[in-house]
């Protein structure tokens, strides 16, 4: 199945773009995509925990299981205001 | 609508009490000439625009169940701002002042942790660097 | 002078900060329609002028010893004021948002208590009471 | 020796001015003063305890001793902002 990835602020920079489509087998979680970027992705294989996830625009923990069509995105420490 | 690419009309907020209400708290979070001791000559705040906005009406939400005699009135900018400029400004509404504070710092904190915008911070030098909190 | 008879400017108050200033707490009251049940058509405010000067002073200059880096502005009103209208305006400016809310707060509240202004309220009968804060 | 003394808000109608000059005994204090009006104006009268009282404008306990041409003020419960 294929899931939208984002990428902001610090992430988009390390990636070099703001998000792309990743292929994932049916009934991977938030963590087994996480994981699957952090192989590819030498800044993000240095995190020593998951960073925070939104999936659908909602914070969602690495357990949540994706289906096809979600937007996805990891979120730098945010420092807004 | 909380976010804006425009200049916050931050005197605009002066007008959210309502005749009930006594007090009214605003708070406005403003680009400063540095930061941690390096000068900063400008920031780019940078959302995930539809995750920020459901994020802030949630915190808009939480707060009037909580204090339901409040009115919370949210504009956050994103873009390149100058030194000076207003970043956020949250205007909390309450016929009595201890509430139309507690919620108005309830809501910049909330807001600091929770939603998701990144503020990139530029220096004199040319240099440039997304702003970590957690470091 | 932190006594006006005229309309208080709330929006020039958030001209205060400095641009080491990345925060802007600014309180104002506002004159409502009722108190404790009873409709409120206008408020008359009545100060001992020079001592309310005196001890609006003395406040600004305990805050600012407490807090250094925070910067304070007060406007008290006084005379007739009509329903939404400004009563007091206090604006604190600081680096960080902590200390601008915990001065906004504490300048309140100190005026509040100690300072000799006094403020009947007119009802729609024709009727008016001093208010007595500690009845 | 005479001091002067102002009212305000709800004092200033019970007395029906807005202030007056009062002859003392030298060395008299703020709560010597309270008293004589005490003695003549029955709204003060009903007060269990003096109120607060303003010396030339700053705060002063009843022990405060009066010098002649002091300005005193007795303050009604404050309420400003």
């Amino acid at each position: 199945m294929r899931v939208e990835v984002l990428y902001f602020a610090a992430f988009r920079d390390a990636v070099g773009k703001d998000g792309e489509t990743c292929e994932l087998a049916d009934r991977s979680t938030v963590a087994d995509l996480w994981g699957a970027l952090a192989r590819r992705v030498p800044y993000f294989a240095r995190f020593p925990v998951m960073p925070p996830a939104a999936v659908n625009r909602e914070y969602a923990g690495p357990e949540t299981t994706l289906v096809a069509g979600d937007e996805v995105a990891f979120l730098p420490p945010v420092a807004g205001g | 609508m909380f976010l804006t690419d425009s200049p916050i009309d931050v005197a605009g907020l002066l007008r959210e009490a309502r005749s009930s209400d006594g007090a009214l708290c605003l708070f406005v979070g403003v680009v400063r000439d540095s930061n941690d001791g390096r000068a900063t000559t400008s920031i780019r705040y940078e959302a995930y625009g539809p995750m920020a906005e459901t994020q802030i009406a949630g915190i808009v939400e939480e707060l009037a169940g909580e204090h339901p005699d409040v009115r919370l009135a949210i504009r956050h900018r994103v873009g390149e701002l100058s030194v000076g400029e207003a970043s956020v400004a949250i205007a909390a509404v309450s016929p009595h002042r201890a509430e139309a504070f507690a919620v108005c710092r309830a809501a910049i904190d909330r807001i600091k942790t929770t939603v998701p915008i990144w503020k990139k911070e530029f220096h004199p030098d040319g240099s440039s660097d997304w702003v970590d909190p957690t470091r």
